[in-house]
């Protein structure tokens, strides 16, 4: 394998692995479960990718054609991602879990959970 | 014909699938008549393969063209065949009962019996042992859903255990398949009867542990005691067509017994030679005794029977403990009479049950029959069949098992539990035909609950089997005892069933 | 180097495997479990296509891409659940 | 029936199967192009309406923006991530949003989700609310208004509603 | 490697037995699941382990034994089958027995199940 | 063939008869069932002559060899002897019958169970092989219970009949026993063998056991002590009933068994300290309860109790004579009580009652049946110039032949006069006590003559008590003579059957019993008064108590082990897996093998690790539903990634979709079932699975290991060989699959359609418990189709389609396969439902899953019947490559066809498991339809 080849591959490979580590690092480490959505919603969808690029490359050469196969998982993480943090979000919201204290615009809350249109700050204070 | 041998498993297997495509799925009636005729179609390729098999020996069927080991192949010998027309011949029977009303309650009756007939009939005649693991699950999922047959809450409480404890030992059995592959390298039960001679070293101890993990899961299905508990509850709560088609279930997990420990253990397997026996001496004769101490305690018919049932396992696992020819053969006997008989009397249960109104088939005093005659011949003979009184078939299987002790110490712990076990039968049956049939008050039903003509006619196939086996006892015993000398020699000559493989 | 990549990176892709579980033990909703089990699903899609790397071989692909697909069912499943017990209504 | 029910879905398909089987060789043009119009008339029944694209170019253009704001989106969250936790000031955030294509306010919403600290969580009943969670709130307003005008006018544009 | 794998399929074994061994038929059935992954890996590892041996002509060196593989594939379609089974009738005894104990019937003079029982 | 052959078969022929003829008249019946017994009795008499001669004939033909069963009868003396008594009684009491029942019984099966019962008998006295003669001794046991069981409404006859049964049918099994190790001792099952073989039966080592057994079985039909209760309590049995089996034939079976036997058993010490000593006790215990009998057939019941026991003490003396005297007194006796019975019946069927203490002075009403009833039983008595004497008279000479006892052996003819005194003791009070003694109390009717044909068979059987009585010699000689000589299978000893042979100590014997017996009779209210101290005691009573008894103590011990319990089911499954399994490998020295193993690496540990936490929370964690299950869900995804670790690309394929699967099949049913589990199991009991749990997974782990670490000789090779040139695919696994061992994939997809068709019939008629809100009590959400789950599944389903194509068509040559394809559309088509509902579904998707599943067998197993057209064997593979232009080289595969099956099934069961279960909730939900 050429060297410029091996050396992209590993470059994607430690970015993507980087990336991964950090949406799992984030989920530990962020204090409450809406934060904790972000991580690895974002941070391992690149993750992911940057193995997948690594993976395209290598197998391309393996097989002394293209192998673009990887691509898909791709598309269907994105696709399914922002649903999937969506629906954890949903349950989070549903059971009531409060978020960190200093979590901006609390009151908010209740209509999410009711699916309502926000309650006007004003009204709020009658 | 060539393709003989597995006409028994593809008619019952398609027919099976027919029931569940339109037209056929639609009308009741359709499937009934289907039913029948698969049944029939089974009973006769059956017959043939019998007799093809008495005449030509026994017939090898490589599935897809690939010849043991490397493939599966069907082995349909005297022994295999001879249980498959009993499959069949009760499934006719049962059939027949079942069509005037029983296989209402449920969906899916008919294509669900189907496939528990193909199981049973797989297992029998398969000769790999991955494919009986297979074949075993085919009949079990079907006896799960057959079980549950007209619904009910005893059904279910005990489907609940039966799944279950059945769930356990299939694990089991992929623990035992697991160890015997990873020892022998191979499925075919001929070739494993070649290779568990060439084991060496300590292998032999780790195929020995898989052995008996087989041996576990064969008991289970065949109620061997401990492992007896399930049977009665299960068996008494299910739909009498379905409790008939049971009868022969427990006969599989012995069959299968007989398959692995003579012919894959048996006397030439080197180090491990009749393992098994000398576990199911005494599970045996403890199974016999539980079995006759239920029967004694059955508060109803159907108890009773399932009970007699487990005294038939202990009866036959006495045979596979005894292990020879003559114990063989008078297995194979008995186990084609007790089947029949446990049969007959699973299906009449539901008739008593039926007359005598909310008694069912409870001994407790009750009204009287509407049938009376009809059903107390019936049960005159069901009964005498079971406790092995002359002149029904159950004496002869008892002689030929109490002529199969050789040593003295066979004799001494078989014969009084053989006897013992007949003189509870007689003590239960007698008391729970004088009540059922003269202990009565009232008037009898005037609902229409008569014995249908059908159903008669499944019954009188069953219970007049038994006069027959008898009447012709010289030529079964006959064959039963070739089939034995055939099974017992298989094992000395397995490179036969191989023709994928030369010595 | 490949070689060495690919064992750092394997080693980084297991202590985030580490950190999932440890999230997933430590719950504390059920929400987070099921993050953590849906981040998991992703580490190991890496693990996989990792190991297709190491081995050199294609033949790990689907198993991949059939994470991909079938994890989002089952984390869909069970919020479902948990949002209205009857999943299929 | 129309032979391609859904013209997007039978391109998405047919690139897919090639995609899938790492070739373009006669035989699997072939194949791609079958499922290409079979699964869609397959599987024609089991959607609801769903607006075309109506300015496929605009389309693509906002996929490549957002496949550009994923990568920021990455990079900036985990440098949130791994810095100080005690300077992240989340919050809820309410989004007026006016599609009116189911199809539309999905792709919004998941367009949000995968780019800088946003999280869509809810859309209200009325569908004219988005809800989202940011992992690091400065100025609500700039917020809502950055993803009404970057991703909500194309997509209503893209779709036509 | 071996040893590794032996002890996981130990450990899953014992979990299985475990939850077998529970009253309550969901358990049971989780038991069985766990039991069947420990089965699965049992005869898949009767075929001895190897690794970059996918039995696939053309694709590696050596291959790993292709049988247990084609048994274990079975037993997870069979056990999938029977799991289903079990569950709908865990279902089934609840609805028709009134609760989820295997047996039918709640053990007696148990004071943590008859407080769960007026949960429902 | 031999007439032989069919002397039995002909009243057996004759059982339909009465069944049909009953409905003319009762006398037509009776007439047309007594042609065949007739018959029968003609031919026996027939060979009669040459019997006497000393002839002896035998007829056999084979019937089951390997038990040693072959259909052989014998005539000899003996044989006749009993044929005459049980064909000739045999006839009188279907005369008898015939006026003894009333219209409302049904005659024709009473005639017809009496027959069968003749036939029977006669079937024992004929048989000529062990085997065959306990057949036909069962078949008597079976058919007395049934006449005895005749008048089944009531208690008694039930219970009575019951009892018989059980008796006498415990002791068949115990003759069949004896009889077996006869057999096995002679080598042959034939009787001559046996008969003949007296000698080496007597000094084999079987013998003791072969004497106790035959004779149990001898005992309980006879009636002998401790088996003599179940005879009284069978008089429940309509009289003719007692007249033929309780005087000439069933309870004689026993005295004919050990008389066959005598040569092959008797004459030795432990069959006369068993046989004579037994006939003692018997012979003086029923004289002695006799005596105290209210019930007409009580007392004749207890008398025969006691004459079987006189004749059981002849023949367990040993001497030729005794034997002789025997068979002398089985005649006599069968003679006797046989009219004895019915004069009893005459009475109680003309004066309605058979309590002595009512019945008097009946001489008055019926003076010519008692005149008839006196003679008999002035012959059972011993009165001489009646035949009874005669017979009396020879037991009493033989008590005083022998020395059995040693210096005590006079205690037999003292004790055999005490008999003696009790039976005129008892005669007289059944002469007195009815007859005379004042006038009848109560009666329920007034009594008087018997029809004129009910009283001939008395007057033919008293006429022969007083003709044998006094021409012993003409009547009854050479029936006598060839009889013994039958029983002792050789010559006779010198005898003879005058009446009188001058005053000698049997006549004093005899004169001190009439004396005796009259003085005891008078005394007999001292003695009634002394009886009266003992608690009485009901066999019959006690013998159903102890039934009652042995059945509670049944229903204990079986409530106790099958107690309901599947955890103790489940633990005697695994506990004795333990046992078996840990006692093969403590023999395992070495657990490692020689196989190299493969180095472990960081990935494996992790993969290693999260298994087991995983794995272990799960268990820890069980009660909390929810979170098992996610932990679960971590456990099969690990096991996925080991297989494909370990180079199982497909494995890993289908473990991970089967997972996805089972876990939405696990949150189905989770919404129906409790969502935590109360902590129920004691500590103890956590303990113990706890160790037996550690165990199993001790045993199992160190099992694997040892397997993996040895080297291995498999079949496979042959797969990776052939699988591209045979099966025409180069992914092994896969033509293992669809083509190798296509036929176990058959199976397991019938499996699954099976399952599912048993999950529908589980579902169609579930009641339902649906909680309103979760395990904490939070209200369901009301978003019950969130907008981006429903959006976005929509656009998948295309895709996850396409996926399931690409690795359907691979699958032959790559891993994938109709299996995973299947799974992979089915989870699709789950997507969609919970996204979007039942309801939306159904007007979109018009899939009959049922038709799937059906027709997916159906094609799987069509596939496979293709071969025989061309002549292979069901389920052989053909494969070919063909050309198109444009498109190049591509396979066909009769395999594909196959897998299209297994696609299909695995659609229709997993849908037809999940959707039905689905829609559960819904208004969609399954109903049973109407017609089943
Ligand atoms: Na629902
Ligand atoms: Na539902």
């Amino acid at each position: 394998m050429p060297f410029y080849l091996e050396i992209i591959i590993c470059l994607s490979l430690i970015i993507g692995a980087s990336f991964l580590f950090i949406g799992s690092y984030g989920l530990i480490r962020l204090p409450d479960i809406y934060m904790r959505l972000h991580s690895p919603t974002k941070a391992s969808t690149l993750g992911i990718t940057g193995v997948l690029v690594a993976s395209m490359i290598f197998q391309s050469y393996e097989k002394g054609g293209f192998s673009v196969q990887e691509l898909l998982i791709t598309l269907f993480l994105l696709i399914t991602a922002p649903i999937a943090a969506n629906m954890i979000a949903k349950t989070a919201l549903h059971h009531k879990i409060k978020p960190l204290k200093r979590t901006q615009n609390q009151d908010l809350i209740d209509s999410i959970c009711e699916r309502e249109e926000p309650k006007k700050a004003d009204e709020k204070s009658v | 014909m060539q393709h003989l041998s597995i006409f028994p498993i593809l008619i019952p297997l398609l027919f099976g699938a027919i029931m569940l495509l339109p037209p056929i799925s639609r009308e009741l009636q359709s499937q009934r008549i289907s039913a029948i005729i698969g049944t029939l179609f089974l009973l006769i390729s059956s017959a043939t393969l019998l007799i093809t098999v008495d005449q030509e020996g026994t017939q090898l069927y490589a599935l897809g063209g690939w010849q043991a080991p490397f493939g599966i192949a069907l082995v349909a010998d005297r022994v295999s065949s001879l249980l498959v027309l009993l499959t069949s011949f009760i499934a006719f029977a049962i059939m027949l009962f079942a069509i005037s009303g029983k296989d209402k309650g449920g969906a899916y009756f008919h294509p669900l019996f189907m496939f528990q007939v193909m199981g049973i009939n797989g297992a029998f005649l398969t000769g790999d042992i991955f494919n009986l693991f297979v074949f075993f699950e085919v009949l079990l999922i079907a006896s799960y859903a057959l079980l549950l047959h007209a619904g009910g809450k005893q059904k279910t409480q005990s489907a609940m255990h039966y799944v279950l404890l059945n769930l356990v030992g299939s694990s089991l059995f992929l623990f035992g398949l697991g160890i015997l592959y990873g020892t022998l390298g191979t499925l075919n039960m001929a070739d494993m009867a070649i290779k568990i001679g060439q084991l060496e070293g300590e292998t032999t101890t780790i195929a020995k542990t898989g052995a008996l993990l087989l041996l576990i899961v064969f008991g289970l299905k065949a109620a061997m005691l401990p492992m007896h508990f399930w049977l009665p509850r299960t068996y008494a709560s299910a739909s009498a067509p379905v409790a008939a088609l049971f009868s022969i279930m427990t006969k599989v997990g012995i069959y299968s017994i007989f398959r692995v420990y003579t012919v894959i253990f048996g006397d030439e397997a080197g180090e491990l030679a009749n393992i098994a026996q000398n576990w199911l001496w005494p599970l045996a004769l403890l199974t016999i005794a539980a079995g006759s101490i239920g029967a004694f305690a059955s508060p109803n018919l159907k108890t009773l029977n399932a009970n007699l049932v487990i005294v038939s396992s202990g009866s036959l696992l006495v045979c596979a403990a005894l292990n020879s020819e003559g114990a063989t053969s008078a297995a194979l006997y008995y186990m084609v009479h007790s089947t029949l008989a446990s049969a007959g009397l699973f299906l009449l249960a539901d008739i008593i049950a039926r007359q005598r109104g909310k008694a069912e088939d409870r001994i407790v005093h009750s009204r009287p029959f509407s049938q009376p005659r009809l059903i107390g011949f019936a049960f005159a003979l069901s009964a005498m069949t079971l406790i092995g009184m002359p002149p029904l078939s159950g004496f002869v299987g008892k002689i030929m098992i109490l002529q199969a002790t050789q040593s003295m110490a066979q004799t001494l712990w078989i014969w009084p539990l053989i006897i013992i076990s007949s003189l509870a039968a007689l003590i239960a049956l007698s008391r729970a035909g004088t009540t059922f049939f003269w202990r009565h008050n009232g008037s009898p039903s005037t609902d229409d609950i008569a014995a249908k003509p059908t159903e008669i006619a499944g019954i009188a196939l069953l219970i007049l089997a038994s006069p027959l086996l008898v009447l012709f006892g010289g030529e079964l015993s006959e064959f039963t005892q070739q089939a034995a000398n055939h099974l017992h020699s298989i094992q000395s000559s397995a490179y036969s069933l191989l023709p994928g493989v030369t010595p | 180097m490949l070689d060495i990549t690919i064992t750092f990176v394997a080693a980084i892709i297991c202590i985030a495997l580490f950190l999932n579980l440890w999230r997933l033990l430590q719950g504390p909703t059920l929400s987070d479990r099921i993050l953590a089990l849906d981040t998991m699903y992703i580490n190991a899609i890496a693990l996989i296509l990792l190991y297709g790397i190491s081995s050199s071989s294609a033949l790990y692909f689907e198993a991949a891409l059939l994470i991909a697909m079938l994890g989002f069912v089952s984390t869909a499943a069970l919020c479902k659940y948990l949002l209205r017990g009857d999943i299929i209504e | 029936m129309k032979l391609f029910p859904m013209p997007f879905h039978s391109i998405l398909l047919f690139v897919v199967w090639l995609l899938l089987n790492n070739s373009f060789s006669a035989g699997h043009i072939v194949l791609a192009t079958f499922f290409a119009i079979g699964i869609p008339l397959l599987v024609g029944d089991m959607r609801d309406e769903h607006p075309k694209i109506q300015k496929p170019w605009l389309a693509i253009k906002y996929v490549l923006m957002v496949l550009k704001d994923i990568v920021s989106a990455n990079i900036e969250v985990a440098l949130l991530i791994i810095g100080p936790v005690y300077r992240l000031s989340p919050g809820f955030v309410a989004v007026p949003i006016n599609i009116n294509s189911d199809l539309g306010i999905t792709v919004l919403a998941s367009t949000v989700s995968l780019t800088p600290g946003t999280v869509s969580a809810e859309v209200s009943k009325d569908k004219k609310w988005l809800y989202i969670h940011t992992l690091h709130l400065m100025n609500e307003a700039k917020l809502v208004e950055e993803i009404k005008s970057r991703y909500e006018s194309p997509i209503k544009e893209i779709f036509g509603c | 490697m071996e040893g590794i794998y032996a002890f996981c399929v130990g450990l899953l074994t014992a979990c299985g037995i475990f939850l077998t061994l529970r009253g309550r038929s969901f358990s049971v059935v989780i038991g069985l699941t766990l039991l069947s992954y420990a089965v699965n890996l049992f005869l898949f590892a009767s075929g001895r382990l190897k690794l970059n041996a996918a039995a696939v002509l053309g694709q590696s060196e050596q291959y790993s034994d292709p049988l247990p593989q084609a048994l274990v594939l079975t037993a997870i379609v069979i056990g999938f089958a029977m799991t289903a089974f079990a569950v709908i009738l865990a279902m089934r005894a609840r609805a028709d027995l009134g609760n989820d104990h295997v047996d039918g019937t709640l053990p007696s003079n148990n004071e943590d199940s008859q407080r769960s029982g007026g949960q429902h | 063939m031999n007439t032989l052959i069919w002397l039995p078969f002909l009243p057996l022929l004759g059982t339909l008869i009465p069944l049909f003829s009953s409905r003319y008249s009762r006398t037509a019946c009776a007439f047309y069932t007594a042609a065949l017994p007739a018959l029968t009795l003609f031919l026996v008499l027939s060979y009669a002559g040459d019997i006497f001669q000393g002839e002896r004939f035998q007829a056999a033909i084979p019937w089951i060899p390997n038990i040693g069963l072959e259909l052989a009868f014998r005539l000899d003396g003996l044989a006749l002897l009993f044929s005459i008594l049980i064909l000739g009684i045999g006839l009188l009491v279907i005369l008898y019958a015939r006026y003894y029942l009333s219209e409302k019984d049904p005659i024709g099966k009473f005639y017809a169970f009496l027959i069968l019962f003749m036939f029977a008998m006669l079937g024992v006295v004929l048989s000529d092989n062990l085997i065959q003669l306990w057949f036909f001794w069962e078949l008597t046991s079976i058919s007395s219970f049934l006449l005895i069981s005749f008048w089944g409404h009531k208690t008694e006859a039930r219970k009575g009949a019951r009892m018989a049964l059980t008796v006498t049918g415990a002791g068949g099994l115990a003759l069949l026993a004896g009889l077996l190790v006869l057999g096995n001792t002679v080598g042959s099952y034939s009787l001559q063998v046996v008969l003949d073989s007296g000698d080496l039966i007597k000094s084999s080592s079987n013998y003791p056991v072969i004497v106790v057994l035959v004779l149990l079985g001898a005992f309980t039909k006879s009636a002998q002590f401790p088996f003599h209760f179940w005879l009284p309590n069978a008089m429940a049995a309509p009289t003719p009933v007692s007249a033929y089996l309780h005087s000439a034939t069933m309870v004689k079976a026993g005295i004919f068994l050990m008389a066959r036997f005598y040569p092959a058993l008797a004459d030795t010490n432990l069959w006369f300290l068993i046989v004579s000593l037994t006939g003692l006790a018997t012979f003086l215990m029923g004289a002695y309860i006799a005596l105290f009998q209210h019930d007409l057939k009580g007392l004749l019941a207890n008398s025969t109790i006691s004459h079987l026991g006189l004749i059981t003490l002849l023949l367990g003396m040993g001497t030729d004579l005794a034997a002789v005297a025997a068979v002398f007194h089985i005649i006599n006796h069968a003679i006797f009580k046989a009219s004895l019975f019915m004069a009893a019946g005459i009475i109680d069927h003309e004066s309605g009652s058979r309590d002595m203490r009512q019945l008097n002075g009946l001489w008055k009403y019926m003076p010519y049946t008692a005149t008839l009833a006196m003679v008999a039983s002035a012959s059972m008595a011993g009165v001489p110039l009646l035949n009874g004497f005669l017979s009396k008279e020879m037991f009493f000479t033989e008590t005083l032949h022998q020395a059995s006892l040693g210096s005590l052996s006079w205690i037999i003819p003292v004790l055999a006069t005490l008999g003696g005194a009790l039976a005129v003791a008892y005669s007289t009070r059944f002469i007195h006590d009815v007859f005379f003694n004042g006038e009848p109390i109560n009666l329920p009717k007034t009594p008087h003559e018997p029809p004129r044909y009910m009283r001939v068979p008395v007057e033919i059987l008293v006429g022969l008590c007083l003709l044998v009585g006094i021409f012993p010699g003409f009547l009854a000689g050479d029936l006598l003579a060839s009889a013994a000589s039958a029983t002792l299978n050789g010559p006779i000893p010198e005898y003879s059957l005058s009446i009188w042979h001058g005053f000698n100590l049997p006549l004093l014997m005899s004169a001190i019993a009439v004396v005796g017996g009259l003085i005891v009779y008078k005394n007999r209210s001292h003695m009634f008064k002394f009886q009266a101290q003992f608690p009485k005691s009901n066999p019959l009573m006690v013998f159903e108590a102890s039934v009652q008894f042995v059945t509670r103590q049944a229903g204990t011990l079986i409530r106790f082990t099958e107690n309901g319990s599947l955890q103790r089911y489940i633990f005697a499954v695994l506990g004795l897996m333990v046992i078996m399994t840990i006692s093969t490998l403590v023999k395992l020295n070495t657990t490692a093998g020689l196989r190299p193993e493969i180095p472990v690496d960081a990935m494996t540990i992790t993969a290693a690790f999260l298994l087991c936490v995983s794995a272990l929370a799960t268990v820890i964690w069980h009660r909390k539903r929810v979170v098992a299950l996610i932990t679960l869900s971590v456990v099969g995804l690990i096991v996925s990634l080991a297989f494909a670790q370990f180079s199982a690309p497909d494995l890993a394929l289908t473990q991970l979709s089967v997972e996805v699967v089972t876990v939405i099949l696990l949150i189905l049913a989770l919404f129906f079932l409790p969502q935590k589990t109360p902590k129920e199991s004691h500590p103890r009991i956590v303990i113990r699975d706890l160790s037996i749990a550690s165990l199993i997974g001790g045993i199992i782990g160190t099992i694997c290991y040892a397997i993996m670490t040895r080297p291995l000789d498999t079949i496979s090779t042959f797969f990776t060989a052939n699988s591209k040139t045979g099966g025409g695919g180069t992914n092994v696994v896969n033509v293992i699959l669809v083509d190798f061992r296509g036929f176990d994939t058959l199976g397991e997809i019938t499996v699954l359609g099976i399952a599912a068709l048993g999950i529908y019939k589980l579902i169609a008629r579930m009641r339902l418990f649906m909680p309103s809100s979760d395990g904490k009590g939070r209200p369901w959400s009301d978003d019950k189709h969130p907008i981006l789950l429903s959006v976005i599944s929509q656009s998948l389903l295309p895709l996850a389609l396409l996926v399931s194509a690409y690795i359907f068509l691979r699958g032959h040559n790559l891993p994938g396969g109709g299996f995973i394809a299947g799974l992979i559309t089915s989870v699709a088509i789950i997507q969609q439902y919970i996204a979007h509902g039942v309801i939306w579904i159904k007007t979109r998707l018009k899939l009959d899953y049922q038709i799937l599943i059906g027709s997916g067998i159906g094609i799987a197993t069509l596939s496979g019947l293709g071969s025989w057209a061309f002549g292979h064997a069901f389920l052989s593979s053909w494969f070919d490559y063909f050309y198109l232009p444009a498109i190049g080289k591509f396979e066909l595969a009769s395999a594909m066809i196959f897998d299209l099956g297994v696609y299909l099934t695995v659609v229709g069961a997993t849908m037809l498991i999940l959707a039905n279960l689905g829609q559960l909730t819904t208004s969609e939900r399954p109903v049973l339809k109407e017609d089943e």
